[in-house]
């Protein structure tokens, strides 16, 4: 590999030609501070609109400063990054970019974990020369189902611009105006329920300041907690435990399925129990119909679709609706494990408890965001009685925890709770991309061959590659599997299927990159993508040590169908965990 | 946010869909297209917007964005006569700006606004190029040069 | 034909000597009325022969003599003595400034004129809606001589050894950035010529446009022979349809004769070219904020490298010009990089086109040879300040150049001079300011202008030249402080500093500049909150003189915030704190009782 | 119109033009032919040159006098638009400014006609390069 010499801060490296000189430096052990700048490596994904020009450092004969983030090492360069010039010019588009944030820190929902607070602390910045007389930008503040856009603190990173538009290709955010009065934002500046927006919060998971954050249920679910005529069910999604310990300070990657489990309790529900549960309903159902349809195809049946597509995501049912709402019969009709739970826990386990479904509020845990707007879907109701009552993020339970003055870490390990608390390693694997698709092919092998699996890692469909692919011998016949996670890679998988160019007999998409543990709910990257790596890989680890790792052996899904649902696919199951789709664009257009 | 909210006809979405096609609905070619459709309609509604974004295949967010990036392109549509105002530099050192003042206490509003009428709206912008002529005037597409304010009266007459 | 057998040209423009002038003509045509000769010699007066310095001057033709400081007691001389002798006066001659010989004939002071028509050789000699006007004019032979006669890299080294720089403002090598382009390996690559001339003041490219489109699109054709490329894009204001539309007949015209299309010249180049419209953003006359623009996109600028000529329009290797760089390539061709080369400064060669504007008498479009002095374009070709009054700068370079001064007026106009002083070449525009300019005012003028025009990308240049231009306000009204200066000044820095691109860059240009040239009047603002110029209203303060005012009331009446007290017949007095200065009362007073301090 | 496929084509149409073919099809005198250009820029529109040039074409005609009234772009002398080009047969062009319809028709009646000056001569203060010299 062709090589440069440098010098910065009086320190020589060699770099491989095409390093940026921020590179360089954190090489040394010079960090450079940066604001606009992400690197997700590991996801490809980079923004670097050289914006913020916090990132400045002198160039040996440069006439100006040179942005360190998307400046190139060239052979000999003399760069310094910490001379007078540089800390005035740093200091100085600090108190620019300050003069126009409001300064309500205390009250802000990012206090904390804010990347601007962060640098105004970190270039001890006092006052702001002028602020008196500045004026500050002002857009009115839009509150979805989902996510909470107050523009005023946009300091035009155009993270979210990059991520909604690059990496997801929603298209629901742009730039828009120019100069003083530039903010990002959806069309005609309208609420973001009336755009092309899935929810998938991956403008919230990059956003540096307070300008995107979730909507916060936690009010909504302590008054459910202390009303005594409410019987309040908890189930947690595979991703949250590993990532929740995160917010309290634990390595990235630490599994803290049993301490969240006690903290739960702690917090007065009522009965905590797993979404991995209803994950392993899901691959029952989801694989039934994958083999249904598989089989019929298989015969010649023309009105077989193949390939079929995984259902569980709300950000990317929410992508497929708008964008692709001729092809809705494409994909599984089986619900997501969130309104799988929703459904059999205001049935069938609210029978077993004898109560009445109004009486009960069940409440999810999720690294994501959609699902706030999944659970509010008409669809998802009994008479106006939702089946999931609130979604709650991994940030809000963190910082209900908090509330609470609970110290999760020093929490002693408990188990979730029976029926609706057991699961497989299949259902915890869901988490990460290609997981779905790895336990639905671990249950559909095992019914569609007869035989048993020898191997259960299918290590040929993990990773963290937009789009990956493997063929699977189901004993002769070829499995054709396709996974992509990141919205902009399910476009290209999709539009494959659009125009009959797709080989594949099944696909996973997940619309966060890496997968639901990558989720716009989870706590902030801040743009490490190690740590999404290390949930990953927590997540395989909590797989390696389950007992049963196959969904059809979990015995209380086989119990539920025994007792309640019949078999996968019965008119039960239909009624209560497969579901249907609509043209949202259609939808959106009216309401608006 | 536009405040206007319009019906379009079908003549209207066919007229947007030919003027897409005209340009290969070339997504690269969205400025040529918005010029088209704002000749025609005197303005970019929301509702325009939308189709375009139907035919061009780009998100209807990136054409506000592109719409409200580029100063020629407006969402309120102008009044019957639309006045502008020359603020190029040498327009501005000849007394522009108090031509500008006098427009706007001569029709009671402010740049970007329309008379209640919509008989005239107000605008500014930079340099005709007739800088020979400064401060200069346009109503419609006559140019009035070397206007003082005490030429602003009369001028507005002229179109009662 | 003409009864008149001798015509007396007398220099009547508007500027320096405007009254001798006058008193010149009155004079000559009392002498023939005197003389009997009306019949036979007519007094004309002309416009400014651009050649204030040595004003008031009297030409008579047929015989081209130039008389040059003619005073009115002059005229009988003239009358006696040329006219009516037939001998020159030979103490009013111009005489050669090296030679120190009188010149008899203006045919032989061709020096004095000091402009000199590359660029704009053919607009306002030939129909722009005709192609073979131009074909006349020699159009069309420098791409025949190219394509027939040299290969690309001879082209390019010609043009690299004119020595010409780009005329959009960079100042880059024009011969240099055909190379990168050439050398780009690419399937596809463009011409562009950037037309998107958003520097209010500046009018030159589409002057070209409009008087010689033919010009560019040749030069067009010739880079894209040079690069390797088959495609040329004009990417132009909508604001221009007057040059929209000519470029469209040229283009017209030239594919029907076959000079742009397949096979030019019967060699196997080919080469088109279509338009883009721009849509008012000042931001796009950067390189890659324009591609952007073409791309359909907001035309927000992009680090470079990678340069256009690297990965331009699409991605593509592009090459883009302005439309002045490209009508002056065609003479390079034909009369040679030497001869180019022989024109200008050491580092800036040719002729570099100016728009003339503000406060001057002779607004216009001037061609001149690099190195000319801004005195000599000013108060000679310009025909000096405007009503008399007493020049105070000139901002070069648009809204974002800066402003010179007296002490530049001697300094050889070129690229590096210019910055040098604080200023930049820019687009070319020239904007003259008088005494009764304000700087800051000024300053904030064209900050006003950023602000508008600032892409919002980048953080110095979105909210840092919002920020000054706010100072700048605090100061025109009075509530600023001395402080305030050296925080103007380090704003300005840092905004050049860190901006993305070149807006930024030179954005706090006219505040540095004027600060500098001008820090007393900067001074007087912050410390004894006085507008020398009398500009800043809020610093103004209209009095009543007792000593003149009748108390006829029309002040009281017309002021429309009552402040103007006092009864009829006796003095009024204005209440400064309700005051607005609106200047009603100033311009209502018959008697001069009410002044401005 | 032939396409120009050599560069003897392209110098056989400037020869052609440049012996003036265009303007002997339009007139039978070409010694006596009077010459007007209208300067068209923008600044000269803006100022009234349509007016002008539509003046020109009418009353030269009308007048009987036998002239060609081409368009022209910008001179260069903005600040007294409109501006035209007179160029009477075997005598230098001559550049007036500040051309009203008044002065437009003292220009016929005068110079044209009789080739006595009228005011608002514009000195031309510049030197046009030759592409061939």
């Amino acid at each position: 590999m062709e090589t440069v010499k440098l010098t910065i801060d009086n320190k020589e490296i060699e770099v491989p030609r095409g390093t940026t000189i921020l590179k360089a430096a954190k090489e040394l052990g010079i960090e450079i501070p940066t604001l606009c700048y992400m690197d997700l490596h590991d996801l490809n994904i980079e923004n670097k609109p050289g914006g913020c020009r916090i990132c400045v450092a002198e160039v040996q004969g440069r006439r100006n400063l040179a942005p360190t983030c998307s400046t190139k090492c060239e052979p000999g360069m003399v760069v310094k990054t910490h001379t007078a010039r540089v800390l005035n010019a740093r200091r100085t588009v600090m108190e620019f970019i300050l003069s126009d944030h409001p300064k309500d820190c205390l009250i802000c929902p990012k206090s904390g974990t804010c990347e601007l607070q962060d640098m105004a602390h970190r270039l001890g910045i006092r006052e702001i020369p002028g602020q008196e007389f500045a004026e500050m930008s002002t857009y009115r503040q839009d509150t979805s189902p989902s996510i909470i856009r107050e523009l005023n603190k946009c300091i035009m990173c155009r993270r979210c611009e990059m991520m909604c538009n690059d990496v997801q290709t929603v298209g629901a955010l742009s730039a828009f105006n120019r100069g003083f009065t530039a903010a990002v934002g959806p069309a005609f500046e309208q609420n973001l329920e009336y755009s092309s927006c899935t929810y998938c919060g991956q403008c919230v998971a990059v956003c540096p300041t307070g300008a995107l954050t979730e909507v916060n249920h936690v009010p909504q679910v302590l008054k459910a907690l202390n009303d005594p005529t409410k019987t309040v069910v908890v189930q947690t999604a595979p991703a949250v435990r590993a990532a929740l310990g995160e917010e309290f300070g634990m390595e990235p990657g630490t599994l803290v399925t049993g301490k969240m489990t006690a903290a739960l309790r702690a917090l007065g529900f009522d009965y905590v129990f797993d979404t991995d549960f209803a994950a392993d309903l899901t691959i029952m159902e989801e694989g039934t119909e994958l083999l249904d349809r598989l089989s019929r195809h298989l015969k010649g049946d023309k009105s077989a679709r193949i390939p079929i597509l995984t259902s569980c995501c709300p950000g990317w049912v929410n992508f497929f609706e708008y964008y692709y709402p001729d092809m809705k019969d494409v994909p599984s009709t089986a619900k997501s494990p969130q309104q799988m739970f929703g459904a059999v826990a205001k049935s069938y386990f609210a029978e077993k408890i004898g109560i009445n479904r109004k009486d009960m509020v069940v409440v999810s845990i999720m690294p994501c965001l959609a699902k706030k707007y999944e659970c509010q879907r008409d669809e998802f109701s009994v008479d106006g009685n939702p089946d999931v009552d609130y979604s709650i993020s991994t940030r809000e339970l963190a910082a209900f925890i908090r509330q609470a003055n609970i110290d999760i870490r020093n929490l002693h390990d408990e188990d979730f709770d029976s029926p609706l608390g057991e699961s497989t390693g299949a259902g915890v694997i869901f988490g990460a991309t290609g997981g779905v698709i790895e336990a639905a092919c671990r249950t559909a092998y095992e019914i569609f061959t007869g035989k048993k699996l020898d191997r259960l890692d299918f290590t040929e469909l993990r990773g963290m590659e937009g789009v990956r692919s493997a063929t699977l011998d189901f004993n002769g016949t070829p499995i054709k599997i396709g996974i992509a996670h990141g919205l902009g890679n399910a476009r290209k998988l999709l539009d494959d299927v659009k125009h009959g160019r797709s080989e594949f007999t099944a696909i996973e998409v997940m619309a966060c990159p890496g997968g639901c543990i990558g989720g716009g709910g989870q706590p902030l990257h801040h743009g490490d993508s190690e740590i999404i790596k290390a949930r990953a890989a927590a997540i395989y680890t909590e797989d390696r040590k389950k007992p049963l790792r196959k969904s059809h052996e979990n015995p209380f899904i086989i119990k539920l169908y025994e007792e309640y649902l019949g078999k996968p696919g019965s008119e039960k199951s239909h009624h209560l965990l497969h579901t249907h789709y609509f043209d949202r664009k259609d939808k959106i257009l009216v309401k608006k | 946010m536009s405040s206007i909210k319009i019906e379009l006809r079908k003549e209207d979405v066919d007229f947007i869909k030919e003027t897409c096609s005209k340009f290969n609905n070339d997504s690269q070619e969205l400025i040529n297209v918005l010029h088209g459709c704002q000749e025609h309609f005197g303005y970019l509604p929301a509702e325009v917007q939308e189709v375009i974004s139907e035919y061009l295949n780009v998100p209807v967010a990136k054409i506000y964005g592109v719409v409200t990036f580029y100063s020629f392109f407006t969402m309120i549509p102008k009044g019957k006569h639309p006045i502008s105002i020359c603020m190029g530099t040498a327009c501005y050192v000849r007394g522009a700006e108090k031509v500008l003042e006098e427009f706007k206490k001569e029709l009671g509003i402010k740049v970007g606004e329309s008379t209640k009428d919509n008989k005239f709206s107000l605008s500014s912008l930079r340099c005709v190029g007739a800088c020979g002529l400064a401060p200069v005037v346009l109503v419609g597409d006559k140019t009035y040069g070397r206007v003082a304010p005490d030429d602003v009266k009369g001028i507005l007459k002229e179109y009662e | 034909m003409s009864k008149y057998s001798m015509h007396l040209l007398v220099c009547g423009g508007t500027g320096c000597h405007a009254a001798e002038s006058d008193a010149i003509v009155c004079n000559l045509r009392d002498e023939l009325e005197a003389k009997v000769l009306t019949d036979k010699v007519q007094v004309i007066k002309t416009g400014c022969f651009g050649f204030c310095e040595k004003g008031p001057i009297v030409k008579v033709m047929p015989d081209n003599t130039f008389y040059v400081q003619v005073k009115p007691e002059d005229t009988q001389t003239i009358i006696d003595e040329h006219i009516i002798k037939g001998r020159k006066v030979t103490r009013l001659l111009f005489k050669d400034p090296s030679t120190k010989e009188a010149v008899s004939d203006s045919k032989h002071m061709d020096f004095y004129k000091k402009q000199m028509r590359i660029a704009l050789r053919n607009c306002g000699f030939i129909n722009p809606e005709n192609i073979d006007e131009y074909i006349a004019r020699d159009g069309y032979q420098a791409l025949g001589k190219v394509l027939t006669e040299m290969t690309p890299d001879q082209v390019i080294r010609e043009i690299k050894e004119s020595g010409q720089r780009g005329r959009g403002g960079g100042g880059f090598s024009t011969g240099l950035k055909w190379e990168l382009a050439k050398k780009s390996v690419s399937d596809e690559k463009y011409v562009v010529c950037n037309a998107d001339e958003g520097d209010p003041g500046a009018f030159m490219d589409r002057s070209v446009l409009e008087g010689d489109p033919h010009s560019v699109l040749e030069a067009m054709a010739i880079c894209g022979y040079c690069i390797g490329s088959s495609t040329g894009l004009i990417y132009i204001r909508a604001e221009y349809p007057l040059a929209i539309q000519r470029l469209k007949i040229a283009i017209n015209q030239a594919r029907e004769n076959g000079l742009l299309g397949n096979n030019i010249f019967g060699t196997n180049f080919s080469f088109d070219i279509s338009l883009k419209y721009g849509a008012g953003a000042f931001v796009c006359g950067e390189e890659t904020a324009l591609i952007h623009s073409m791309e359909g996109l907001r035309g927000e600028p992009t680090i470079k490298p990678p340069f256009p000529a690297e990965s331009g329009y699409l991605g593509k290797p592009t090459n883009v010009n302005n439309v002045e760089t490209f009508a002056s390539i065609p003479a390079i061709i034909l009369k040679g990089a030497k001869w180019y080369s022989s024109i200008g400064t050491e580092k800036s060669k040719g002729t570099k086109v100016f728009a003339l504007a503000g406060k001057i008498n002779n607004v216009g479009l001037i061609e001149v040879p690099m190195g000319t002095t801004l005195r000599e374009v000013i108060f000679e070709i310009g025909g000096g300040i405007k009503n008399g009054k007493k020049f105070k700068g000139v901002q070069t370079g648009g809204p974002s150049g800066g402003c010179l001064t007296e002490k530049h007026l001697d300094t050889p106009i070129d690229f590096d001079n210019l910055i040098a002083a604080g200023s930049m070449m820019g687009s070319g525009a020239m904007i003259v300011l008088d005494e009764d300019d304000c700087m800051v005012s000024m300053a904030k003028f064209f900050l006003d202008f950023t602000v508008e025009e600032s892409c919002g990308k980048c953080a110095p240049c979105r909210i840092g030249n919002k920020r000054l231009h706010e100072l700048l306000g605090q100061i025109c009204e009075g509530k600023g402080k001395i402080q305030d200066l050296d925080r103007l000044k380090n704003m300005s820095v840092v905004i050049k500093d860190t901006s993305l691109c070149g807006l930024g860059q030179s954005s706090p240009n006219p505040v540095l500049s004027m600060m500098e040239n001008f820090r007393d009047e900067y001074l007087a603002h912050v410390t004894d909150k006085k507008c020398p110029a009398g500009q800043c209203k809020s610093l103004m303060k209209y009095i009543i003189n007792a000593e003149n005012c009748v108390g006829c009331t029309a002040c009281a009446r017309v002021c429309p915030v009552n402040a103007i007290t006092g009864e009829r017949k006796e003095v009024h007095l204005i209440n400064q704190e309700i005051c607005i200065k609106c200047g009603a009362c100033y311009e209502k007073c018959k008697f001069d009782a009410i002044y401005i301090s | 119109m032939s396409k120009i496929t050599s560069l003897a084509d392209l110098n056989k149409r400037r020869e052609e033009m440049k012996t003036g073919l265009d303007i002997r099809t339009k007139a039978l005198d070409p010694e006596r032919i009077v010459q007007v250009k209208v300067s068209m820029a923008t600044c000269g529109i803006a100022s009234g040159a349509k007016t002008i040039m539509e003046f020109f074409l009418e009353h030269l005609d009308r007048r009987n006098v036998s002239a060609v009234v081409t368009q022209t772009g910008c001179m260069g002398y903005c600040y007294a638009e409109p501006t035209i080009e007179v160029k009477l047969p075997g005598q230098y062009p001559v550049v007036f400014g500040y051309v009203d319809l008044k002065r437009a028709d003292q220009i016929i009646e005068k110079y044209i006609k009789t080739g006595e000056l009228v005011d608002g001569i514009i000195p031309v203060n510049y030197q046009i390069i030759d592409l061939k010299e």
